[in-house]
């Protein structure tokens, strides 16, 4: 026994996910508070937190999808132009078919779950990398965003312009500025879908049977089907999963945008993918988590306000920090992967 | 099947493209009984283990439990349903989940995991079977033998009648041994019938009941501790009429050369990462001498330390009474050291590369990264070698992996024959191959071993090593316990070294 | 490296890395008067927030630098100035933190007409006037308190007259002109003034619009579009670009496909025709006559809306559409001056 | 070779890319009955505007247009088969290496008058930041062992503003005629000078594979590390080595995209080229996760990429579009040759022949 509890020090107690986690939110608060110290201004104001969640609701879902993808082993860069291809579809369906609102709904449910089938069943059965399957589904999402409305445009809908402009107050949390006017806070329908979301990603990745064989495919493929995992069927439900997610994402985004264009989301999924790993879950598979990547969203959206609070004009300062930020974290987690490996030997 | 009866398979037929890895092998396990399956390597041990457990399909032959005649068992969850668990010897769990969900998952225990009710029921089991890990652990944060007890205890959970463990003390010391004996006990004493396949022979004689003997796909025969002594179960393992297979050291007489006495590589308190003691070790010019020892003894990373495999952590290395830096397998090559690595598939041939290719490796990292040989030279090396050891390939340009085992061994020794090595290691050669190309590896070592080339021949075929070596270093955990040389080279010298007497040098 | 000494490595690393960062954030925003003091002495530096829509072009380039350059401390303002990279979303969000950054004004350049309503009322909300710079929006006027910029259909209707005098004093009939239209942002300002004043003189001269394409004010989209055109006509005599940037595209791919720009029209050479003027290699093309005309779009908006900021504080009442005059040059000498509503503007040559 | 039996050529690599050229030289004849005008294989004469005559022609223009793609194909190829992984920062560094060299060309005003240092000096600069570049991405691959794709997810997230932050987000043209000579004609020389360029790169690819081992180290790194190792190959150096080179090939590529227009645009140069270079190498039939590669099949791939978008160019599909189409192409490729779908044609085949040999 003795020899088991020497090695009970507290690095190895904690498992992976959770050790990730505390790390990504530590480094949130750190960042936050650093903000509100140096930059005075907006961020002492707590709209300003909610402007941050109302910018990046779709970036929060696709963030998600996204992990549950890298927990079971695979990638999915396919979302962003699924995100573009939602809210060009939906823009059209309103404005030159007349369509409803709810109908715009279903059509964006519709496109996620049609990426969802094609990209899962090519990854899951017929066992193709998931790089190149959703990298053929990326550009079939930007190519047909064009084919579908050549012209970028803003919605007319009345009904939809109403939806867009609903405003969630959240009482007690305004200000009143200089002008002693007050100014109340208020969220995007958005972000209520969004956090929605991620709570219930948290409860079937904490406790459904489909929710753990996630982890336990990405964590041991092998395994996982000798423990009697239907590996296929995982793999195909995950992929599943991130595209629908793309798809709510898409209308969330159409939603905080009010348009359709072919440059929508651009770059979305390689943001998806940073959020994650800052959110501590790692590509390798079977280790990650939902409130973590939520995190890793707010983190990165955070960086991008403080560089452009910071007064500095040029747009270059965005991209280092971020990737500055997703370099520090990525050599983190090897490091402290590595000291765990050998805490063990 | 009688009453007690848990398990009973007969005539069990397997064979695979050149091989026939099970010839009609009857087997039959009681309910609340240890039952030793020992062979050596090659013998059909894991081949019998796979079919057992769905990996494989049985060619021919019956397998019948308790009350159902006749069953098939296609994949490892027909194997579970029926109630048939097994526990490998890498073990195939996730690491990356607590040790109450390795033990639950994957078992259609509902949709929702219940956590608190999941972590009661994993503590409560891991309690009665003593096991040293909380529910809430992560598993990869527990040790080798402690996740090997949580998976017999998953298997324990789902009330298997037949436990089967593969090779688990490979990779335990002493106190894990001591705890896993205890946890065998405890399911023996309640009715499950336990196959535990292993090497050591003082293991088996201290937990199991029965043993059954393979040998060459064969069933030797099947017999109670008690009527089977120590030397006869070695006797049985090896083939006693192996024993008249002509003493082929004779037909080479030793190397004559002037230089034969004096020394080519000498190890003095070498010691690496890989976890063994220091150890002192040389080799003379045109001498064959071996490791031997029982699998796990520690006989490879000797080698591999040699080799700079592992990265070396204390010791001195001489060739030629020079002192030498070897930290990496390069500079070992440099100095015309060649190591035959033990376990072909990870460190041994490079699977998609053509025969050629891998023939003219080692070679041509030799002669360096701007000197590649032209088209012509390398096929010229590569026929030499085929021809030389005849490997059967359809071309040099055939990719070594669809080779059968034997020829891919073939191909990597030619790989290391081609760099013309001063001090060649070769690690378990004849592992898994038929016997017709045992005796061809056997004959060319002794033949290069004529020529000057020392060699260091490792197997553990204890026959195999008396037919070639003329000196003997026999370690146990990981320690050299003793060297013998001269008519002490025999069987049952060897033996009495392994099974623990010290043996006088 | 052993693996322990590789590991100390990362681990100096990871020090060193967030503190530069650190340092090079902090002290750039440290750096900048704008933020830091703003808490202070707020009382008496106005704060004016500026969202620029990107910085595609040298034109927005050098309206960038003239907003930047007339609200430096001296005058009396404090300016935060955010650069929207082309996307609407990311102005909406930088004018959302400028209302919770309590500014004094916002100057907006927004990228495209439609969909600001939500945004503008809540500055007005907030009490805090906006004033909108070089492009319209299609809100309703209440929301904002006034506009400042050039008149882009003044600016092609002069570009079109010059054109029509000049192939007139070159001989040519309207219907010989074989025109392709490359067009910049689709949905700005700009594009749809400048698009009209073309497509109206078009259908009174009679000239053949052979094809019409979006570039998006950038060079390499000016090239590809132009590149493609002449793959499909070979009877283009006049190329209407909407800002120089495309221009300079389009003579590149005119002379890439073996052709030529240039002003003798009647034998082969393609007249281009260009906005803004600020370019220094269009005016370089301008000046070797291959680019015909260049209609100017004055980029130096900072000094009159800083002139209407002055008014607004002293409470008095602002027109809402205001122009910046622009002139019109071209190196050929065949025209001297082009009447557009009676009003007659010269054709000034490039040097001045 | 005695009678070509088909099954080896049906398994050989080149089969994916010879079908595709095959499938789009038969869609281009078509394309020309149709408009009698349009002559794909037509290689016209027209003068430039300086004056010379010039090739012009589908033909020319997809070995003009492929020819970065296929120089990226060969780095591209030898990354994926040593680390088994994708290098996704390609787009990002091409705009880095091209705006250090006009940053030394330019001399850092946006309208020198006179180059401020000779053009090879620029180039030997690119190369430098290139191979910078690479060697960023191979440590994080070769010594943390991070994976590929995510590693190079840092310089592609950095990239263009690093590019824009050198030149202070200015667009610096350069001012010597004879730098545009790289992306288009030099006078007097019919063919472009981007073929001449990507012509020399594989020449340079060939002598590198047949006068060193590379390939034979990439390949046994790329199938097996750990026995890689014991014979003596250092799997770190070789690992490192590819992603240098890939870095050299970004600094050609770079030389060539700037001088197409003797200026740079930070967000739009090299856009998704380097998607369309990893597809070159699946299209060569090269597996994406490492081992054995055929260089030759990936450069045939990248032009036929280049053919793919020429001939849709000719169907009036506009730019944005085009990517749906090769969408379907790739998805119709790469299901052909997954191994699931073999084996279910291979099966399917010999069910056949039974069925044949049981009838007769």
């Amino acid at each position: 026994m003795s020899t088991d509890k020497k090695k009970q020090s507290i690095f190895t107690k904690v498992s992976d996910t959770n050790l990730l986690l505390a790390i990504t939110i530590v480094i949130f608060f750190l960042m936050y508070i650093g903000a509100i110290i140096f930059q005075g201004g907006g961020f002492s104001k707590p709209q300003m937190f909610f402007n941050i969640l109302n910018a990046n609701a779709a970036l929060i879902i696709t963030s998600c999808g996204m992990s549950i993808v890298m927990i079971s082993g695979g990638i999915d860069i396919s979302v962003g132009g699924v995100v573009a291809l939602v809210s060009m579809c939906c823009a059209v369906h309103l404005d030159q078919h007349g369509g409803s609102v709810f109908g715009s709904m279903l059509i964006a449910l519709g496109i996620g779950l049609a990426f969802g089938l094609v990209q899962g069943f090519l990854v899951a059965y017929l066992d193709i990398q998931p790089f190149i399957v959703s990298l053929a589904g990326m550009f079939f999402a930007r190519g047909m965003t064009t084919i579908v409305n050549t012209v970028p445009f803003n919605v007319e809908n009345a009904a939809f312009k109403a939806l867009m402009d609903t405003r969630i107050y959240i009482p007690g949390m305004g200000t009143t500025n200089k002008k002693g006017i007050y100014v109340p806070a208020y969220v995007e329908p958005g972000v209520v879908v969004a956090l929605v979301l991620v709570a219930l990603l948290f409860v079937v990745l904490r406790w459904t049977k489909t929710g753990r064989s996630f982890y336990a495919v990405g964590g041991n493929k092998q395994s996982a089907l000798m423990l009697g995992i239907n590996v296929k069927r995982t793999r195909f439900i995950s992929h599943l999963i991130c595209s629908t997610l793309a798809g709510i994402a898409g209308y969330v985004y159409f939603l905080h945008v009010g348009s359709g264009s072919a440059s929508h989301a651009m770059g979305m999924e390689m943001n998806a993918i940073a959020s994650s790993i800052i959110g501590g879950t790692m590509l390798s598979g079977g280790v990650g988590n939902i409130i973590g990547t939520l995190f890793g969203v707010l983190s990165l959206s955070t960086i991008q306000n403080i560089v452009s609070n910071a007064g500095l004009d040029q747009a270059w300062w965005t991209g280092i920090t971020i990737a500055a930020m997703l370099c520090l974290f990525l050599v983190i987690q090897s490091v402290v992967m590595a000291q765990k490996k050998r805490a063990l030997k | 099947m009688e009453e007690n009866r848990v398990l009973e398979m007969r005539g069990i037929e397997k064979s695979f493209p050149g091989v026939r890895a099970l010839r009609g092998v009857d087997f039959s396990l009681n309910k609340g009984e240890i039952h030793a399956l020992m062979g050596e390597n090659g013998a059909g041990k894991s081949t019998l283990i796979k079919v057992l457990t769905g990996v494989y399909t049985k060619d021919a032959g019956s397998i019948s439990m308790q009350g159902a005649e006749d069953i098939q068992i296609h994949s490892p969850q027909d194997a579970q349903n029926v109630g048939i668990s097994t526990v490998y010897q890498e073990i195939t769990l996730c690491p990356n989940l607590t040790v109450a969900e390795n033990m639950f998952i994957g078992r259609g225990n509902g949709r929702i995991t219940k956590w608190k009710k999941m972590n009661e029921d994993a503590d409560k089991i891991l309690r009665s079977l003593d096991i040293p890990a909380a529910a809430t652990q992560q598993l990869a944060s527990c040790s080798i033998a402690v996740q090997q007890m949580v998976a017999i205890a998953r298997a324990v959970d789902m009330d298997c009648k037949v436990l089967i463990l593969d090779e688990p003390t490979s990779s335990l010391d002493e106190q894990e041994v001591e705890k896993l004996f205890k946890l065998m006990r405890d399911l023996k004493s309640k009715g499950v019938g336990i196959i535990f396949v292993t090497h050591f022979l003082d293991q088996v004689y201290e937990v199991c009941d029965r043993i059954t003997v393979l040998r060459d796909g064969t069933l030797v025969g099947e017999y109670a501790i008690a009527d089977l002594p120590r030397v006869e179960l070695v006797a049985k393992m090896l083939g006693k009429e192996m024993d008249d297979l002509s003493d082929i050291k004779g037909e080479n007489a030793a190397y004559s050369g002037e230089d034969a006495g004096d020394l080519v590589f000498e190890a003095n308190g070498l010691q690496s990462d890989a976890g063994i003691k220091p150890f002192n070790f040389y080799i003379k010019k045109g001498e064959v001498n071996g490791f031997t020892g029982l699998l796990g003894s520690g006989r490879s990373e000797c080698v591999r330390a040699i080799f700079g495999a592992d990265r070396v952590i204390g010791g001195e290395v001489k060739m030629h009474k020079k002192t030498v830096k070897i930290s990496k397998p390069l500079d070992a090559m440099k100095n015309g050291i060649a190591y035959l690595p033990e376990d072909r598939k990870i460190d041994g041939i490079i699977g998609d590369l053509s025969v050629r290719d891998n023939i003219i490796l080692a070679l041509q990292v030799l002669t360096g990264f701007f000197k590649p040989f032209s088209r012509a030279k390398a096929q010229a090396f590569a026929e030499e070698y085929i021809k030389k050891l005849n490997i059967k390939t359809a071309s040099a340009d055939t990719p070594i992996a669809s080779l059968s085992g034997g020829n891919q061994q073939k191909v990597i020794l030619a790989r290391w024959l081609l760099m013309h090595p001063e001090y060649l290691i070769l690690d378990e050669p004849t592992r898994g191959i038929d016997v017709g190309t045992k005796v061809d590896i056997q004959k060319l070592v002794l033949e290069l071993a004529s020529q000057g080339m020392s060699v260091t021949f490792i197997s553990s075929e204890t026959d195999e090593m008396i037919r070639t070596c003329s000196r003997l270093v026999v370690m146990r955990d990981r320690k050299t316990v003793g060297e013998l040389s001269g008519d002490d080279v025999n069987q049952n010298k060897i033996m009495e070294t392994i099974a623990g007497g010290e043996a006088k040098s | 490296m052993g693996f322990k000494k590789k590991n100390l490595f990362t681990v100096l690393t990871l020090i060193a890395m967030p503190v530069m960062l650190g340092s090079c954030v902090s002290d750039t925003a440290a750096g900048t008067p704008a933020v830091l003091d703003s808490e202070e002495e707020a009382s008496d530096l106005i704060t004016i927030g500026f969202s620029q829509l990107g910085a595609e072009s040298d034109w927005r380039s050098a309206n960038t630098q003239s907003m930047l350059e007339s609200f430096t401390e001296e005058y009396g303002y404090n300016m935060i100035y955010e650069n929207g990279q082309q996307k609407q979303s990311l102005q909406m969000t930088a004018l959302r933190s400028f209302i919770q950054q309590d500014v004094d004004y916002i100057a907006l350049a927004p990228v495209t007409e439609s969909g600001w309503d939500g945004v503008l009322e809540e500055a007005k909300e907030a009490g805090i006037p906006v004033i909108l710079v070089d492009r319209r929006v299609d809100s309703d006027k209440s929301l904002y308190s006034c506009w400042l910029g050039s008149d882009f259909e003044l600016e092609s209707r002069k570009l079109c007259e010059w054109l029509d005098s000049y192939t007139q004093a070159k001989g040519l009939a309207p219907s010989d002109l074989n025109i392709i239209h490359i067009q910049g942002n689709t949905g700005s300002t700009a594009q749809i003034g400048r698009t009209r004043g073309l497509a109206n003189a078009a259908r009174e001269k009679g000239w053949k619009i052979l094809g019409q394409m979006s570039a998006d004010f950038t060079q390499t989209k000016g090239r590809e579009v132009t590149a493609s055109f002449l793959r499909r006509y070979d009877n283009i005599n006049v190329v209407y670009c909407e800002n120089d940037n495309e221009a300079i595209g389009a003579i590149e791919a005119i002379e890439a496909a073996g052709l030529c720009a240039g002003p003798d029209i009647n034998n082969g050479d393609i007249l281009v025709l260009s906005f803004d003027g600020t370019a220094e290699g269009a005016l370089e093309l301008a000046r070797e006559g291959k680019i015909a005309a260049i209609a100017e779009c004055n980029p130096l908006h900072g000094p009159k809306v800083r002139a209407l900021i002055e008014e607004l504080r002293a409470g008095k009442e602002v027109s809402k559409f205001n122009y910046v005059d622009e002139r019109i040059f071209s190196s050929l000498p065949e025209v001297s001056s082009v009447t557009v509503d009676g009003i007659s503007y010269p054709i000034e040559n490039i040097d001045n | 070779m005695k009678k070509i039996d088909l099954k080896k050529l049906l398994s050989n690599q080149l089969l994916i890319p010879f079908t595709a050229i095959i499938i789009l030289c038969i869609v281009n004849i078509i394309y020309d009955c149709v408009n009698t005008d349009a002559a794909f294989f037509a290689i016209e004469t027209k003068t430039n505007n300086s004056g010379f005559t010039v090739f012009s022609g589908p033909l020319i223009t997809i070995l003009d247009n492929g020819s970065e793609l296929a120089i990226l194909a060969i780095g591209m190829t030898l990354v994926t088969a040593a680390s088994g992984g994708q290098d996704i920062s390609v787009g990002a560094t091409i705009a880095i290496a091209g705006s250090a060299m006009l940053r030394v060309l330019c001399g850092g005003n946006t309208r020198p008058e006179t180059l401020a240092a000779p053009i090879i000096v620029g180039f030997l600069v690119a190369c430098i930041v290139g191979m910078l570049c690479g060697a960023f991405n191979g440590l994080l691959v070769s010594v943390f062992r991070i994976q590929p794709m995510i590693a190079t997810l840092i310089l592609f997230t950095a990239g263009r503003s690093i590019a824009a932050w050198i030149n202070n987000n200015e667009l610096p043209i350069v001012p010597d005629p004879k730098f545009a000579y790289f992306g288009s004609f030099i006078p007097g020389i019919p063919i472009p000078t981007t073929v001449f360029i990507a012509a020399a790169c594989i020449i340079v690819a060939a002598l590198l594979l047949k006068f060193t081992n590379l390939g034979l180290y990439t390949q046994a790194v790329g199938i097996n590390e750990s026995s890689s190792r014991l014979n003596g190959i250092n799997p770190t150096a070789i690992k490192f080595i590819s992603f240098i080179i890939l870095g050299l090939c970004v600094a050609v590529a770079a030389l060539i995209k700037v001088s197409r227009l003797s200026t740079i645009n930070y967000s739009v140069i090299a856009k998704d080229i380097e998607m369309d270079a990893i597809l070159a190498v699946a299209l060569g039939g090269n597996a994406l996760s490492g081992g054995k590669f055929n260089m030759w099949a990936s450069i045939l791939g990248a032009y036929i990429i280049q053919f793919l978008t020429t001939t849709l160019y000719r169907f009036q599909v506009d730019s944005s579009a085009l990517p749906a189409y090769k969408a379907v192409v790739v998805i119709i490729l790469v299901v052909f040759s997954s191994p699931v779908v073999r084996d279910k044609l291979s099966s399917l085949s010999n069910k056949k022949k039974a069925l044949k040999k049981g009838v007769a």
